[in-house]
C-alpha cells in the first residue's frame, strides 16, 4: 500500500478539505458544521452524477437499439439534464381535484428523504462515510422501507386508478424483494460479524497475493450477490421488473399524476435509489473502497467507490436494453418460489462456510450445494411452464 | 439536560390509553387494530425506558424484550389483518358493530 | 477420544471415530429417504441403498485401515465417543461408539457382504412390485446392523439390535400376502423376543451393579477393570459370578438371534422370506450379531476364570453351542428345500461360531464368523440364482443338471459349499473350522464337545454333497421349462464372494494368524514351523479325513442316481427309521407346540372364561346393583326434586339471560370491560401500596 | 427535560391522535406511521439504536403497509355514511380516560422510586446479536416459528376460500 504524503493527501482530498474549511469556524461548532458540509456535499454530488447518469441512460439505451440518443443540446447533448431540468422546473404544477392534496404533496418529499437519508451510511472512500453507524445496515434498510410507503402514498392520492394499480404493484414487488434484499445481506453479516459498513469494507480489503478478498468470489458470495442484484432491480423498480411503472400498460404507474418539479422528484428519487443501493451492494460484495487488485491500490478510494457504483448503473442500463418487462405472476413466483428459497439456502451455506473453517473442501461443499440447489430449484421451476408458440385463447 | 424516566412514562401512558380509546370507541375493525399496536408500541417504549433507566442495561433485558415483542406484534398485525380481510368478504364489511353474530 | 459432558461434531476433528456414527447413519438415512419416494422410482431406490452403503463401506475400509495401521505401530487401537443422552437424578445414560479390531473387521464384513447382496437383489428383486419398500427395509436393516457394531453402549446396542429384530420382521414377512410368510416373520419376531427378555434383564442387572452400560469410558466402562472386578466379587448362583450370570443373560439374547438349540426354530422358518434377505439375515448379519455380541462381553464371561481357564459362563456357551451344531446338521441331511437346508447349516455353522467363542476365545469364533459370512451369503446367493433360474422351484428333488445349464452358478456354488465342509488346504472354512476343532480338543474339562464338532464336520460334508448332486449332477428333474443362467448383476457378487470364500483362510491360518493377532492385539508373526506342534498336523490329517469321508459317503449315495422327483431318498430307503426324525426336524416344532404354545393356548382360554365368568359377573353384578340405585334414584327425583329444581332452573336461566347480554359478541364490549376491570384492580392496588 | 425530547413526544402523541380521530382511514394508517416513527425516534434518543431501527423497519416498512393494503383490500378508504365511531364512543372514551389517569397516578405516585441518573450503557450492535443467538437463542427461534406459523395462518386465512361443488 502506497503511503506517501501524496497519496494520503489525494485519497483523503475532501476529508482535509472539510477540516480545512470547518477549521474557520469556533470549535463548540465544528461538529455540526462538519455533518452539514458533509451532508451538502451529498445532497449537491448525487443529483449531479443523476444528471450525468440520464444523459448516459439515454445514450446508452439509443446504441443498444441503434440510435444516437440526445445530441442537440451541448457538445454530444451533455446539456440536455440541465434543459429537461429547466424545463420540469418551469411547468405547471399540475394537482388533480379529487386528489388527496397534502399526501400528493408529501408522497415525492418522503420519498427523496428517505433516499437521501439512505447516503449517511455508505462508506464511498476511506474515512468518508458521514455517519460511521453501529447498525449502518439497519439503518439503511430502515429507510428503504420507507421508500414503500411514499410509493404508496403517491399512487393512493392521485385518486387514479393507474396510480393505485402501479402504486399496489410497486409495494407489493417491494415488499417482496426486500425480503430477499435484507436476507442476502444477511450472509454478509454472519461473515463480517457486523452491521456497520465501514467495518464490512475492512473485511474485504485484504489481499491474498493480488487478489482481493471480497465477498464476490466466494461462493455464497456470488451467490448472495447475484440474488442482491435480482433484488435490487426489483427494489428500483428497474427493467425487467419495471412493471408497477410500466408505461404501455399503466400509464407509468403511480407517479402519473405528478408533473413538473415533484415529478423531476421522483424523478430524482428512482435514481438516487439506484445510487444508494448500487452503493450498498459494492460495499457489501464489491469491497466497497478497496481496490480489485492490490498493485492498484495508489488510485484514491473513492475512485474505486465511484466507478463500481458507475459500473453497477451500467449493468442496470444494460438489462433495460435488453430483457423484456415480466407478467406480475411471474415476477411473484420468482420472487417467492425461486429467489428467496434461494437466499435462504444460501445462508444456510453462509453458515457452513463460516463453521467448516479454513480449507479446500468448504469451497468444494459450498459450491456444490448451491450449484445442485440452483440446478434442481431451476428444474422443478420450469416444470411447470411450456415453452412454444404462444396460444392465444380468444384471437384464433 | 436529560429527560427523567418519568417523562417516557407518561409519554408511553398517554400513548397507550390514546390506542386503547382508538380501539373502544371506532367501529373499523382495522383501526382497532391500530389501537392495539399503538398499544402494543406504548408498551415497548417502556420497556425500552426502564431498560435505560435500570441497574443493567448491559443485560439487555428490556430491550430484547421490546425486539420480540415488535417481532411479534407483526405477526400479530398479520393475523389480524388476515382476519380482518377474510370477515369482509364474509360479511362485506369491516364494522364491528354488525360483527356480533357467531352464524357464519 | 472421549468427550463426556456434551457431543459438539467438530470439522476440524477429522478423527476416524469422531465420524464413525456416519457408517450406520448413512444406510439410515438413505432408509428414510427411499421411504419417502413414490412406489415406482426403482432406480433411485436402489441407487440410494447402494450408494448409501457404498458410503458405509468406504468409512468401514477407512476405519479398519486407520486401526490396522495403529495396531502395526503397536499401540491398542481402541477409540472411542461417548456422550450423556439423558440423565435422571444423579445417574446419567451414556451413549457412544467404539472403534477397535473386533468392531473394524465386524464393520468390513457387514458392509461389504451387505453391499453385495444389495447389487445381487437389484437383479433379484427387479420383478417385484414393491422393490422400493424392500431396499428400504435392507437399508434399515443394513445401518441397525452396523450400529450393533460400533456401540459403544449395551443400550444403544440393544436398540439397534431391536431394529435389526424389526426390521428381520419386516423383511421375513416381506411377502405378506402369502399366510406362510406372515407366520414366519411372527414366529421369528416372538421367538428372538424370548431370548431378548433375557437380554434386557441382563442389561438391568448390569446397569444396577455398574452403573453404566457403557464398554469402554477410560477404566470405569462396565467391560474395564473397576466394573468388572466388582461383578467378580459378587456370587449368584450355581458357581457363577455376577458377571458369568450377566454373561448368561445376555448369551440368551444371542441365542434367540444366532439360532442357538432351544430358540433355533424360527431360523428355518425364515426362509419364507426373499432370497437376498436370507443372505442378508442369515448369513452375514443378523444370526451373525448374537456371536459378536458375545464376542462384544466376552470380558464378562471369562472374568475370574478358574484353574481350567473355563468359567460357567464359557462351559455354557461352548455345551449350547456344539450341540446345536450336531443337532441343526442332523436335520439338515434330510431336508428337501434348498434353502432351509442352508438355514440347518447356518444353525449348525453358528453353533460351532459359539463353542469357538466358549473354547478358543474370540478370534476363533470371529474368524469362522467371518468367513461363514462370506461362503454362506455365496451359497444363499447361488441358491437364490438357482431359484430364480428354476422359476422360483424351491424342491432340491425338482432340479437337477443345472451344472451345464447354469455353468457360473455351479462353480461358485461349489466353492461355497467345498468352503463350508472345510475342504482342506485350500478354501476358507478349512480354516477357521480347524481353529474350533483345535481349541476344542485343547480343552481341558472334556473331550465330548471335539467328537460332537468332529461328527458335525462330517454331516455338514454329508448333506452339502447331497445337496449339490441333487442340485447340480443327474439330470433335470423340473416341469417343461428349462433353467436358465441368472443375470450379470446377480453372477457378479457371487464371484466375488467365491473369491473372498477362498482367499479370506490365509488371514487366520496356523502358521500366519494375522486376524488371531490383529484381534487379541500382539504382532502377527509368519512362523512355518507352526505347523510342527504336537497334534496340530494330525487334528489337521484327521479333519480333512471326516471331510473327505462326508464327501464320499455323500457322493456314494446320491452321486448321479437320482432317476425321479418322486423316488424316496436313498438315506430314506436305508434307513427310514432314522429318516423319520430327521425329516420332522426332531419334532421340536411339534414338541413346543405341545408344551409352550399349548401352554399359552390353555392360559389364554382360561383367562377368557376368567374374563367372561368371573370378572365379567362381578363387571354385571355391579352395574345391577347401580341400576338398582339409579331407579330408585328416579323414583326421588321424578316424585321429590324435580319440582324444586324446575324453579331454580327458570330462576337460572332468566339471570343467565341477563349475563348474556354482556356476552354479546361485540368484541368491543369485551374490551371495554377488561380495560375498566384493569383501572379497578390497578386503583385498588395503587391505593393499598400508598406510602 | 429537553426539547428535543418534547418535539418527539408530540410528534408521537399527534400521530397517534390523529391516527385515532381521522376519518380517512388511509390518513389514520398514514398517522399511524408518524407515531411509529416518533417512537423510533424516541428509542434513539433512549441510546437504543437497534431497536429504533427494528421499528423502523417492522412498523413503517412491514405493518403500516400491511395495514394499507387491507384498508385498500376491504375498500376502507370510502368514507362511511354513518358516524366512524361506534354508538357507545362516549363510555369507551371514559374507560381510556380512566386507564390514563390510574397510569399517570402510577406514575407520578412512584417518581421518587424511579432512578434518575442516566449513564449511557455500552451496548454494540455486536452485544445485541450475541445476546440474540446466546442467551436469548431460544426465544429467538420461538419467534422464528411464531413469524412462520403466522405468516401461513394469515395466508390460509386471507386466501380466497375455493368454491366447492355443490352436491
Amino acid at each position: 500500500m502506497a503511503t506517501s504524503p501524496l497519496f494520503t493527501h489525494l485519497d483523503q482530498i475532501f476529508i482535509l478539505l472539510c477540516d480545512w474549511l470547518v477549521g474557520f469556524l469556533p470549535a463548540a461548532l465544528r461538529p455540526a458544521a462538519g455533518v452539514v458540509l458533509g451532508v451538502v456535499a451529498i445532497v449537491c454530488l448525487f443529483p449531479a452524477l443523476f444528471a450525468l447518469t440520464t444523459v448516459f441512460e439515454r445514450k446508452g439505451l439509443g446504441r443498444i437499439q441503434n440510435r444516437l440518443g440526445p445530441n442537440r443540446v451541448g457538445p454530444f447533448g451533455l446539456l440536455q439534464p440541465i434543459a429537461d431540468g429547466i424545463k420540469s422546473l418551469t411547468k405547471e404544477d399540475v394537482v388533480p381535484l379529487s386528489a388527496n392534496a397534502a399526501v400528493h404533496f408529501l408522497a415525492p418529499l418522503v420519498l427523496v428523504v428517505a433516499v437521501f437519508m439512505g447516503f449517511a451510511v455508505l462508506p464511498m472512500g476511506r474515512n468518508m462515510v458521514l455517519v460511521d453507524m453501529d447498525a449502518g445496515l439497519l439503518f439503511f434498510f430502515a429507510m428503504g422501507a420507507a421508500t414503500e410507503l411514499s410509493v404508496f402514498m403517491a399512487g393512493w392520492s392521485s385518486r387514479n386508478k393507474y396510480s393505485l394499480l402501479g402504486a399496489m404493484r410497486a409495494v407489493a414487488q417491494m415488499i417482496s424483494y426486500e425480503v430477499v434484499l435484507l436476507l442476502s445481506s444477511v450472509a454478509v453479516v454472519m461473515i463480517s460479524g457486523s452491521l456497520s459498513l465501514p467495518k464490512i469494507v475492512d473485511a474485504q480489503n485484504t489481499y491474498t497475493g493480488i487478489f482481493p478478498h471480497w465477498y464476490i468470489f466466494t461462493p455464497w458470495g456470488l451467490a448472495g450477490f447475484v440474488m442482491y442484484a435480482i433484488a435490487a432491480t426489483a427494489e428500483t423498480n428497474r427493467s425487467p421488473f419495471d412493471l408497477p411503472e410500466g408505461e404501455s400498460e399503466l400509464v407509468a404507474g403511480y407517479h402519473t399524476e405528478y408533473s413538473g418539479f415533484k415529478f423531476a422528484l421522483f424523478f430524482l428519487g428512482e435514481y438516487l435509489a439506484m445510487f444508494s443501493i448500487s452503493g450498498l451492494g459494492t460495499t457489501l460484495f464489491l469491497g466497497g473502497w478497496s481496490a480489485p487488485f492490490s498493485f492498484l491500490a495508489f488510485i484514491p478510494s473513492w475512485i474505486w467507490f465511484f466507478s463500481k457504483v458507475m459500473l453497477s448503473i451500467f449493468v442496470f442500463i444494460w438489462m433495460r436494453g435488453t430483457l423484456p418487462r415480466l407478467r406480475q405472476d411471474q415476477l411473484m413466483n420468482f420472487a417467492w418460489k425461486f429467489v428467496l428459497p434461494f437466499t435462504l439456502l444460501n445462508l444456510f451455506v453462509t453458515a457452513l462456510w463460516r463453521f467448516m473453517g479454513e480449507g479446500w473442501l468448504r469451497w468444494v461443499v459450498c459450491s456444490a450445494i448451491l450449484a445442485a440447489a440452483y440446478v434442481l430449484m431451476g428444474r422443478i421451476g420450469m416444470r411447470s411452464e411450456h415453452f412454444g408458440p404462444r396460444r392465444y385463447r380468444y384471437a384464433e | 439536560m436529560t429527560t427523567p424516566l418519568a417523562g417516557y412514562l407518561l409519554v408511553a401512558a398517554l400513548l397507550f390509553a390514546i390506542g386503547l380509546a382508538g380501539a373502544l370507541v371506532r367501529r373499523n375493525a382495522i383501526l382497532v387494530l391500530i389501537g392495539i399496536e399503538l398499544m402494543l408500541n406504548a408498551a415497548n417504549l417502556n420497556l425500552i425506558a426502564f431498560w435505560r433507566f435500570g441497574p443493567h442495561p448491559e443485560l439487555l433485558t428490556g430491550m430484547m424484550f421490546a425486539i420480540f415483542s415488535i417481532a411479534v406484534a407483526a405477526a400479530e398485525a398479520a393475523v389480524g389483518l388476515g382476519l380482518v380481510i377474510s370477515i369482509y368478504r364474509h360479511t362485506n364489511s369491516t364494522d364491528l358493530d354488525k360483527m356480533n353474530r357467531m352464524k357464519g | 477420544m472421549q468427550e463426556s459432558a456434551t457431543f459438539t461434531p467438530q470439522f476440524a476433528a477429522y478423527t476416524i471415530a469422531g465420524i464413525l456414527w456416519l457408517i450406520p447413519a448413512a444406510p439410515i438415512v438413505a432408509s428414510g429417504v427411499i421411504a419417502l419416494l413414490k412406489q415406482p422410482r426403482r432406480k433411485p431406490a436402489a441407487a440410494l441403498a447402494i450408494g448409501a452403503l457404498s458410503i458405509s463401506l468406504l468409512l468401514s475400509l477407512v476405519a479398519f485401515v486407520h486401526v490396522v495401521a495403529g495396531w502395526a505401530h503397536g499401540s491398542v487401537v481402541r477409540e472411542f465417543v461417548n456422550f450423556v443422552w439423558f440423565r435422571f437424578g444423579s445417574s446419567t445414560v451414556d451413549l457412544g461408539w467404539v472403534l477397535d479390531p473386533l468392531a473394524a473387521v465386524m464393520l468390513v464384513m457387514v458392509s461389504f457382504v451387505g453391499l453385495l447382496i444389495f447389487i445381487y437383489s437389484v437383479g433379484y428383486m427387479a420383478h417385484d412390485e414393491n422393490f422400493t419398500r424392500f431396499f428400504c427395509f435392507m437399508s434399515l436393516f443394513a445401518g441397525a446392523m452396523l450400529g450393533v457394531v460400533i456401540s459403544n453402549s449395551l443400550l444403544l446396542l440393544f436398540m439397534c439390535w431391536e431394529i435389526v429384530g424389526l426390521t428381520s420382521y419386516l423383511l421375513i414377512g416381506f411377502w405378506y400376502q402369502k399366510p406362510s410368510a406372515a407366520a414366519a416373520a411372527k414366529k421369528a419376531f416372538v421367538t428372538t423376543r424370548v431370548g431378548d427378555v433375557f437380554f434386557l434383564l441382563g442389561i438391568v442387572w448390569l446397569f444396577s451393579q455398574t452403573g453404566t452400560l457403557l464398554f469402554y469410558n477410560h477404566g470405569v466402562g462396565s467391560l474395564e477393570g473397576l466394573a468388572l472386578a466388582n461383578l467378580t466379587s459378587q456370587h449368584a448362583a450355581f458357581g457363577l459370578t455376577a458377571a458369568g450370570a450377566i454373561g448368561l443373560l445376555i448369551f440368551a439374547g444371542a441365542v434367540g438371534k444366532s439360532g442357538q438349540l432351544p430358540l433355533h426354530v424360527w431360523l428355518p422358518d425364515a426362509m419364507e422370506g426373499p432370497t437376498p434377505v436370507s443372505a442378508l439375515i442369515h448369513a452375514a448379519t443378523m444370526v451373525a450379531a448374537g456371536v459378536f455380541l458375545v464376542a462384544r462381553v466376552y470380558p464378562l464371561m471369562q472374568i475370574g476364570a478358574g484353574p481350567h481357564g473355563a468359567t460357567v459362563a464359557l462351559t455354557v456357551v461352548t455345551w449350547v453351542g456344539a450341540s446345536t451344531a450336531v443337532f441343526a446338521a442332523l436335520i439338515a441331511v434330510a431336508q428337501n428345500d434348498i434353502k432351509r437346508i442352508l438355514a440347518y447349516s447356518t444353525i449348525s455353522q453358528l453353533g460351532y461360531m459359539m463353542a469357538g467363542l466358549g473354547l478358543g476365545g474370540v478370534a476363533v469364533g470371529i474368524f469362522h464368523l467371518i468367513t461363514h459370512a462370506f461362503f454362506k451369503a455365496l451359497l444363499f446367493l447361488g441358491a437364490g440364482s438357482v431359484i430364480h433360474g428354476c422359476h422360483d422351484e424351491q424342491d432340491i428333488r425338482r432340479m437337477g443338471g443345472l451344472r451345464a445349464d447354469m455353468p457360473l452358478t455351479f462353480l461358485t456354488y461349489a466353492i461355497g459349499m467345498l468352503a463350508l465342509c472345510g475342504f482342506p488346504l485350500v478354501f476358507s472354512g478349512f480354516w477357521s473350522k480347524d481353529g474350533i476343532l483345535e481349541a476344542a480338543h485343547h480343552w481341558s474339562l472334556s473331550q465330548t464337545p471335539f467328537y460332537l464338532l468332529v461328527f458335525g464336520a462330517l454331516l455338514t460334508a454329508f448333506y452339502m454333497t447331497r445337496q449339490v448332486c441333487y442340485v447340480f449332477f443327474g439330470h433335470w428333474r423340473g416341469g417343461q421349462n428349462a433353467a436358465h443362467e441368472s443375470p450379470k448383476v446377480m453372477t457378479l457378487p457371487l464371484a466375488i464372494l467365491a473369491f473372498f470364500a477362498i482367499a479370506l483362510g490365509f488371514i487366520g491360518t496356523p502358521v500366519w494368524p494375522w486376524l488371531h493377532a490383529f484381534l487379541e492385539n500382539r504382532p502377527a508373526a509368519f512362523d512355518i514351523h507352526a505347523f510342527a506342534e504336537p497334534g496340530l498336523g494330525l487334528l489337521m490329517l484327521s479333519s480333512s479325513l471326516v471331510v473327505f469321508l462326508g464327501l464320499g459317503l455323500g457322493w456314494w449315495l446320491y452321486g448321479n442316481k437320482l432317476p425321479k422327483a418322486e423316488a424316496p431318498d436313498a438315506l430314506e430307503k436305508s434307513a427310514p427309521w432314522l429318516w423319520t426324525p430327521l425329516r420332522d426336524r426332531f419334532y421340536v416344532d411339534e414338541i413346543y407346540g405341545a408344551t409352550v404354545v399349548a401352554l399359552y393356548a390353555w392360559w389364554a382360554r382360561v383367562a377368557d372364561w376368567l374374563d367372561r365368568r368371573v370378572w365379567g359377573g362381578i363387571v354385571a353384578l355391579v352395574a345391577w346393583l347401580f341400576s338398582l340405585w339409579a331407579r330408585l334414584n328416579r323414583f326421588l327425583d321424578v316424585h321429590w326434586v324435580d319440582g324444586g329444581f324446575d324453579k331454580s332452573c327458570e330462576e337460572l336461566s332468566s339471570g343467565g339471560g341477563l349475563l348474556s347480554r354482556v356476552e354479546g359478541g361485540r368484541v368491543q364490549n369485551y374490551l371495554r370491560i377488561l380495560a375498566a376491570a384493569i383501572v379497578v384492580l390497578a386503583a385498588i392496588l395503587l391505593w393499598s401500596s400508598r406510602p | 427535560m429537553s426539547p428535543i425530547f418534547y418535539l418527539l413526544a408530540a410528534l408521537t402523541i399527534g400521530g397517534g391522535l390523529a391516527a385515532v380521530l381521522l376519518k380517512n382511514l388511509v390518513h389514520a394508517a398514514l398517522a399511524t406511521t408518524v407515531a411509529f416513527a416518533g417512537l423510533a425516534l424516541l428509542y434513539l434518543e433512549l441510546d437504543a439504536q437497534f431497536a429504533g431501527f427494528a421499528q423502523i423497519l417492522v412498523y413503517i416498512g412491514a405493518v403500516a403497509i400491511l395495514i394499507v393494503f387491507a384498508i385498500l383490500l376491504t375498500r376502507g378508504s370510502d368514507l362511511p355514511k354513518d358516524s366512524v365511531f361506534s354508538r357507545t364512543w362516549a363510555v369507551g372514551l371514559v374507560i381510556a380516560a380512566a386507564v390514563f389517569a390510574v397510569l399517570a397516578w402510577a406514575v407520578l405516585q412512584s417518581l421518587r422510586a424511579v432512578p434518575q441518573q442516566m449513564a449511557v450503557p455500552a451496548v454494540t450492535v455486536h452485544d445485541i446479536g450475541n445476546a440474540l443467538v446466546g442467551r436469548y437463542v431460544l426465544p429467538l427461534e420461538i419467534v422464528g416459528l411464531l413469524l412462520t406459523a403466522a405468516t401461513v395462518g394469515a395466508v390460509i386465512v386471507a386466501m380466497h376460500e375455493k368454491e366447492r361443488p355443490k352436491p
